[in-house]
């Protein structure tokens, strides 16, 4: 179980994420919502480390992992994928797998600190990235630089890395912003099927409703730093706060 | 052999061919080009092929750029000189010294891999060339010691001395004496370091520098504690910067600040690592062995052009032997144009347009 | 038997000290033209020079004089103009076993504890430099400030001359780091340490490199303000144009073309001039007394080239250059020679401060201390 | 400016203070001060080039010393031209033949400067390693066609008659030389300054690195600006070089490289961009040299050094960043 | 008339041969969808008409004028906004400083048409909110406003859009797509790439759908979505 409590942060005068409190349970899809900059990204970035809270405990399984830098933090079982599109750009869409998959390594080539043996030698390694790269139908481009991918491939890459993580925490950022109406299914079944992992705790930022509606099990929504709603997806949805500021319901 | 090269091919007919010819030039380098200056310039290329591989490891693979290089390097050479001009010629006095050296290598390159995640790249550039430039200062200044700007000169032991001569007769045209030992020792010691170098680039370890020089981020983000990473790559190319200046203190039994220290060589290194491909030892070795062939050979062809051309005398004038620093800039330039991506770049895109 | 004699200049011909290699380039060739009569020959042997450009680095003058022994056959060599790089060369002519001729590097070491049998040098030392200027102060009542290069070369210079020092005080050394050019502080140092000192108040400076602290001295008028007086030694002629702001200055110079009376250097002033359209400068005057040494000990051995035989040619050889008769003292090999004491005149005439000749200072009137072990 | 940052301000008053009791005597302390700051203006001239094409451009242009060279060689030319000038001992003739070597440095270095962006420096924009290595190689090239031009030798550059010697203030002094660099670099300081603060193209220049093809799409003309922008850079480090030589009066064609570290010193001090973080920078290595080379003259050569790695540590992108790394 | 056209295409990349062929018009005063899956093209097409990348062979007309090979400023002068598929904010300069690049006539931000400014910050209230903030520190999804506020803030003939509605809350999306509309009103022309059917269906008046480097259907919007079985067809809709 994932739990943030009082979690904060202040930028300058601004406060992005204002004393967030919500625990997230294993076997549960919960979605944030919010309007733009209402500070879905910074809460994750404060669970997954990237960004320092300024006050708040951010804990796994009542393990606290408030100090711990992103590294440790993602050993312990948080994973995340990023909205901006943030992966090795020189290098091949299959090392940029391989290289989260090793990270996730125990024993002795564990995350890499060997120096001494061969890297292409872990053929596991190599076998589960291809398997990763399979699931999210980019097997083809395999051996393609990363830069040279189109941004929808880009996109379901992001998502790879996460899954090759196998953490028990995945937090999902708009995983299908620009992703073409063919291929954000690939993502979502993906999604769906992870969902049937009872051990695993999913968090899904989202803007398609219809997507939410779908895969949530529960809706949360951040509204100007602060948790405004919590609850059943369809009393969430239809909840004021949600049709005024953040559907624009109201306005039209 | 893919094992020993840690399957780390060259992955181009031509480059392996280069390569080839490379080694065996440089194995038989002394009976191949007799001659004091020929071997000379082997032994330079043996040890530049060391250190340049050394900075690769850091500016190739992990994306650090550090102009404090030479720092290393310096002192693997001075920890030779101090501890052979103090203790006298002998193995014990090499020991000491490189391995004092190697420690200090040590405790320095920690520090400044460290310091280096706290500024950004390019002032971490320009710090440590203002360190490395004090570090020049320093070492002139202590003179008791250093033996100032004049330098140290010292004698090896018997064994590798020219005085020791194990034949009388040459063979195939190179004298059978000491020095000749002494070259080959370098040569193994530099072909087991390269050979070691790209076992460790290789390794996972050296997979984790590479995304780190990439994304360091996202690097972090996927689980790799980028600060060890980084300051064990500075460490590791440090020390093996280190083992190249002592080789080359060897060689010269002679070392100053100019001679190991001094900016000048830090951009040559710079200058071979773009010109062979940054990221390849590969490209460390040839660029080396090209690099150091002009700049030794660069004055020889320009007084025969020079004579050449006498007819005319502004031709004459830019072609002087004493010009030819212009034509290294112009080389500096000229390669930056036409290898961005370094020799074993190019030959490597040309292997894959024929595919 | 070779028809020629091959002789090795090792020199910086590029690199910082391009300026003054190339000077004693010039010297050298006129000295052997001078010395053999326009011949360049020696018994009928033929000189030939072999330029090797050592860039001012010392490994690369070690290897470059290994190259001239080995691969170029030379018989003997010469050079070169970095203490450095001539320091590191000592011991290629030990291996090799040829004679090697120091000139103009300065480091008393090179005929002190560096020293082997087959160096010689025809430049002066930094003790005769430091000797010189003494013998030029040394004065009762007088205190003198030391400013230098903090650097061996610096530290060499003030010992020597404080050891040569007998009347005169030594109120303080101050050395500065040798790429100082804001001499501000340098200076409030030495005014704070001089100021109140009672009698006749100097500064001693030994300087090299482009920034020297002659302009910083001028512009702070010491002279006027506390009485203080600025001296030093010669330079080359672009450097001595910061010397025309004090006129009157004394010190005690190695060369400069006006200073020696004698038909050597006569010579190699007119040719100079017809040559150039300039007076020959510092270097010049190096180079050629390098290549009268080379060609009166290879007229001794009769055009032999055989190192031993050479070497008891040349020890405790006189011969003429142009600032008169220098012997290679048998000790250290270094040639005892004369140095000048001048004093600057402003004459619009030259860009630089002129020295007048105050005395010709003869090698025997100058103690200079043999420092190397045989 | 009511959220003005005036720490780093303030530094320079403050260091000043803390050497107080170091320097001990008051007279000395104002003369060390005084010639420090005038220094430090100096410095700033030299400089100035570098805030506009590291700073702003974010060029590593290791060939910057070269025009700071050039400008000093070619002014030495025109000075020696004026002879009749230099040596009058009014002040007014004088400075009538520093204007014209001043103008003409800074057109010969801007002249150079137009090929060497062209030439050199064009084809590497954003790659900091290649830039290092072909300015360097356009650095070496330009250095020796001084030696070719002017030879290898150093040469005088004598400072005019009415600019030498020193203003006295009790046991303080002051050399006047020092108080027109001064003038000179509040011209420079002011001018861009104000150019950069009031136009667009400090803007353009700092969007055109971060995203060259945007700003293009913008409607801009990216490539001409920055061709404009260094060009100003050389003409400046010209200046710079006029500056310099007249204050060491003597040249040596690497009196460029000489001063490459210090240059870049003071613009990482001073934070990349800025230009009154440069001023501010060069103040404080101006001061800092002083104070140490009359405490403590064998760590002159390190204070610089020390004074940026103690400022990085405070700032790890210098006083006042304008464009962050 | 159409404002853009281009005839026959072909854009390499380095060694890639991306775009084969592209025909497109975009008629003046309209709004032009261009759809296509992951990698088809739309992307190079768009960057080949604004000169980031030159086509090898064809013809890019704009308003009749020949601009294959004119340079990006060139294309931009003669009145064409373009916002890229990565949103090219400056990171580093303010929202402000943002605005005022790309606001020619402006020299100083004073001088910049407040009514017109009022206008966007009423649609993308994030661009006043930030208005003196480091863009880099914005939302993904504010970025994406500030980029499309970016291309508006003078008036222009042609407005290239990649993606505009990537990223973005519902409430926004409809701001943008009155926003546009408004646009069309006044008279400017539209070409947009659009991953989203239901926004390409409310806003465009003609389509074009891209696969594999080629334009393989163009037409009016109306009749491709009426038309599912076609959709489907190109697109790979699962619906
Ligand atoms: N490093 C930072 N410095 C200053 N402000 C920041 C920083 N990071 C985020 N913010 C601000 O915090 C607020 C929340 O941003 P965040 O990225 O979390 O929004 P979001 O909910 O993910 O929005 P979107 O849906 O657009 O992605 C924004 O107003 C943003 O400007
Ligand atoms: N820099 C590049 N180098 C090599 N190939 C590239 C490069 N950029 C794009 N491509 C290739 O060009 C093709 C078209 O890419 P483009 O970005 O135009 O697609 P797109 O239709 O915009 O896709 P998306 O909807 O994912 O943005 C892709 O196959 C891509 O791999
Ligand atoms: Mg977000
Ligand atoms: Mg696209």
């Amino acid at each position: 179980m994932l739990e943030t409590r009082d979690l904060t942060i202040r930028f300058g005068g601004h406060v992005a994420v204002n004393a967030v409190s919500c625990s997230f349970a294993s076997g549960t899809l919960t979605a944030i919502v919010g309007p733009n900059g209402a500070g879905k990204t910074t809460y994750f970035n404060l669970i997954s480390g990237q960004l320092k809270a300024s006050a708040g405990t951010v804990s796994l399984n009542g393990r606290d992992l408030s100090g711990q830098p992103p590294s440790a933090r993602t050993r312990a079982g948080l994973g995340r994928a990023f909205q901006l599109t943030n992966l090795f750009p020189n290098l091949s869409v299959l090392e940029n797998v391989r290289l989260a998959v090793q990270a996730t390594q125990e024993g002795p080539h564990r995350r890499g600190l060997n120096l001494w043996s061969i890297w292409s030698d872990h053929q596991g390694l190599t076998a589960r990235a291809d398997a990763i790269l399979a699931e999210v139908a980019l097997k083809a481009r395999e051996h393609d630089t990363v830069a040279s991918l189109p941004h929808g491939d880009q996109r379901k890459l992001e998502v790879a890395l996460l899954m090759a993580l196998e953490p028990q925490v995945f937090m999902f950022d708009e995983p299908t912003a620009g992703m073409n109406a063919a291929e954000a299914p690939v993502i979502l079944d993906l999604i769906r099927k992870l969902k049937q992992d009872k051990r695993k705790t999913i968090l899904l930022v989202e803007h398609k409703m219809d997507v939410v509606r779908e895969l949530a099990d529960r809706i949360i929504v951040l509204h100007n730093g602060q948790l405004v709603a919590d609850g059943e997806p369809a009393q969430v949805i239809a909840s004021p706060i949600v049709q005024e500021a953040y559907l624009g319901v109201a306005k039209a | 052999m893919s094992r020993v090269l840690s399957h780390d091919l060259p992955r181009s007919r031509w480059l392996a061919v280069i390569l080839v010819a490379l080694l065996l030039g440089l194995a038989f380098a002394p009976f191949l080009f007799p001659g004091v200056k020929a071997l000379n310039v082997a032994a330079k290329v043996v040890v530049f092929v060391v250190l340049v591989a050394s900075f690769d490891l850091l500016l190739g693979y992990t994306g650090i750029v550090s102009f404090a290089h030479t720092m290393f390097f310096g002192i693997g050479a001075y920890g030779v000189a101090i501890a052979s001009s103090r203790m006298g010629a002998g193995w014990e006095a090499l020991a000491v010294g490189v391995g004092a050296a190697l420690a200090l290598s040590f405790v320095l390159s920690l520090a400044i891999g460290l310091f280096s995640l706290r500024v950004r790249a390019i002032f971490f550039a320009m710090i440590t060339l203002a360190v490395a430039s004090a570090f020049q200062t320093l070492a002139s200044q202590l003179s008791s010691f250093t033996g100032g700007e004049d330098g140290l000169t010292f004698k090896m032991p018997e064994l590798i001395s020219p005085s020791f001569e194990f034949a009388e007769e040459p063979f195939l045209g190179a004298s059978l004496d000491g020095r000749l030992l002494c070259y080959y020792l370098l040569f193994v010691l530099a072909v087991v370091l390269v050979l070691a170098l790209l076992r460790i680039v290789n390794s996972p370890f050296g997979r984790v520098l590479q995304a780190i020089r990439e994304n360091e981020f996202r690097a972090e983000a996927i689980g790799y504690r980028v600060v060890v990473y980084r300051t064990t790559a500075a460490v590791l190319s440090a020390l093996f910067a280190t083992l190249a200046g002592a080789m080359l203190a060897i060689w010269l039994r002679y070392n100053g600040p100019d001679t190991s220290l001094s900016f000048e060589i830090m951009v040559d290194i710079l200058l071979i690592v773009v010109i062979g491909g940054m990221g390849t030892l590969y490209g460390a070795a040839i660029g080396a062995t090209l690099f150091v062939v002009a700049q030794s050979y660069l004055q020889d062809l320009l007084r025969m052009a020079n004579e050449a051309v006498t007819g005319v005398p502004w031709l004459a004038a830019v072609f002087t032997p004493d010009r030819w620093l212009l034509w290294l800039g112009l080389l500096f330039v000229l390669s930056v144009y036409h290898f961005p991506t370094g020799i074993v770049g190019r030959l490597r895109a040309r292997a894959l347009a024929r595919r | 038997q070779p028809k020629e004699i091959r002789i090795a200049h090792v020199y910086g011909k590029t690199g910082a000290l391009e300026a003054y290699g190339k000077q004693t380039q010039t010297g050298f060739m006129m000295g052997l033209d001078y010395a053999t009569g326009g011949s360049m020959a020696v018994n009928g042997k033929k000189l030939v020079v072999i330029e090797k450009d050592d860039q001012g680095k010392p490994d690369l003058g070690k290897s470059l004089l290994a190259t001239a022994y080995a691969d170029d056959k030379a018989d003997l060599a010469v050079g070169t103009t970095g203490s450095g790089v001539a320091l590191a060369m000592l011991p290629v002519a030990e291996e090799y076993k040829k004679v090697l001729i120091v000139e103009p590097a300065v480091a008393a070491s090179i005929t002190g504890d560096k020293w082997n049998k087959y160096i010689f040098r025809t430049g002066r030392n930094s003790s005769q430099d430091a000797i010189s200027n003494a013998v030029a102060l040394d004065k009762d009542g007088t205190t003198i400030v030391t400013l230098a290069q903090d650097w061996a070369f610096g530290r060499d210079g003030v010992k020597a001359f404080k050891d040569a020092v007998k009347k005169a005080k030594i109120g303080h050394e101050e050395y500065l780091p040798p790429t100082t050019t804001d001499f501000t502080a340098g200076i409030q140092r030495i005014v704070d340490q001089l100021k109140d000192k009672p009698g006749r108040k100097v500064v001693w400076v030994v300087w090299a490199g482009a920034t020297t602290p002659f302009n910083a001295l001028a512009d702070a008028d010491l002279q006027k303000r506390f009485g203080i007086e600025v001296a030093t030694g010669g330079n080359i002629l672009p450097a001595m144009t910061a010397y025309k702001r004090f006129p009157g200055m004394e010190g005690a110079t190695y060369y400069y073309f006006g200073l020696p009376k004698n038909p050597v250097n006569e010579a190699l002033v007119a040719a100079h001039y017809k040559a150039f359209k300039a007076p020959p400068d510092f270097f010049t005057a190096g180079g050629f007394s390098a290549a009268m040494a080379v060609v009166t000990a290879l007229k001794k051995t009769g055009g032999e080239t055989n190192t031993n035989k050479l070497i008891t040619a040349m020890e405790g050889m006189s011969f003429d250059t142009p600032k008169g008769t220098m012997t290679f003292r048998k000790e250290d090999h270094q040639a005892m020679q004369s140095m000048y004491h001048f004093r600057i005149k402003q004459d619009p005439a030259f860009a630089w401060g002129v020295p007048e000749l105050v005395r010709e200072i003869k090698p025997e009137e100058m103690a200079v201390p043999v420092r190397n072990k045989r | 400016m009511s959220n003005f940052d005036w720490k780093p301000l303030a530094l320079v008053p403050v260091l000043a203070l803390l050497a107080l009791p170091l320097v001990g005597s008051p007279s000395t302390w104002l003369t060390l001060t005084v010639a420090g700051l005038a220094m430090g203006m100096i410095i700033f001239v030299i400089a100035s080039g570098l805030t506009l094409v590291f700073g702003l451009m974010d060029v590593l242009n290791f060939g910057h010393g070269l025009f700071i060279a050039l400008g000093a060689f070619v002014a030495s030319s025109v000075l020696g031209l004026m002879g009749d000038w230099t040596g009058s001992q009014q002040l007014w003739r004088n400075l009538v033949a520093v204007f014209p070597a001043m103008l003409v440095a800074m057109a010969v270095a801007a002249a150079v400067g137009l090929a060497f962006e062209r030439f050199i420096v064009r084809p590497v924009y954003g790659q900091h390693l290649k830039q290092i290595l072909i300015t360097m190689g356009g650095m070496i090239i330009g250095e020796e066609f001084i030696k070719m031009v002017w030879g290898p030798a150093q040469i005088p550059l004598p400072l005019p008659e009415a600019l030498r010697g020193s203003l006295f203030v009790g046991e303080a002094a002051i050399s006047k030389y020092r108080l027109l660099a001064v003038a000179v670099g509040l011209v420079v300081f002011v001018a861009l300054a104000w150019t950069l603060a009031r136009t667009k193209i400090g803007l353009l220049i700092r969007a055109g690195v971060q995203d060259r093809e945007m700003v293009e799409s913008l409607g801009y003309r990216i490539g001409r600006l920055f061709v404009g922008v260094f060009v100003a850079g050389s003409a400046l480090a010209g200046l710079g070089g006029v500056m310099w030589g007249l204050f060491q009066q003597n040249l040596i064609p690497q009196m460029g490289a000489q001063v490459n570290v210090l240059i870049f010193i003071v613009i990482i001090i001073g934070g990349l961009g800025s230009t009154l973080g440069a001023l501010i920078g060069a103040l404080l290595v101006g001061l800092m040299v002083n104070y140490v080379g009359f405490v403590l003259p064998v760590a002159t050569q390190f204070a610089s050094i020390a004074l940026m790695v103690a400022v990085l540590m405070w700032r790890p992108q210098g006083v006042y960043p304008v464009v962050k790394v | 008339m159409n404002l853009l056209e281009l005839q026959g295409v072909h854009t390499h990349i380095g060694a890639y041969h991306i775009l084969h062929g592209v025909d497109l018009v975009v008629p003046q005063g309209q709004v032009t969808m261009l759809l296509g899956r992951n990698g088809a093209g739309k992307s190079t097409t768009l960057r080949t008409i604004m000169g980031l990348w030159h086509a090898s062979k064809g013809r890019v007309a704009l308003a009749g004028q020949d601009i294959t090979a004119a340079a990006t400023p060139q294309i931009a002068a003669l009145g064409v906004a373009y916002v890229p598929e990565n949103m090219g904010i400056f990171a580093d300069l303010t929202v402000k400083e943002n605005m005022l690049l790309a606001a020619r006539a402006a020299k100083r931000a004073e001088q910049m048409d407040a009514a017109r400014l009022q206008w966007i910050f009423k649609m993308f209230p994030a661009v006043e909110k930030f208005w003196n903030h480091p863009a880099g520190k914005l939302s993904g999804g504010q970025k994406q406003m500030l980029a499309v506020a970016r291309a508006i803030v003078e008036p222009r003939q042609l407005l290239i859009v990649d993606e505009p509605s990537k990223g973005l809350a519902p409430a926004i999306i409809d701001n943008m797509i009155d926003a546009f509309a408004e646009l069309k009103a006044q008279g400017v022309t539209i070409l947009l790439v659009e991953q989203n059917l239901n926004f390409a269906k409310r806003l465009g008046d003609t389509v074009a759908v891209m696969d594999n480097g080629c334009v393989v259907h163009a037409g009016s919007m109306a009749d491709f979505a009426a038309d599912t079985a076609l959709q489907q067809s190109l697109l790979g809709l699962a619906i």
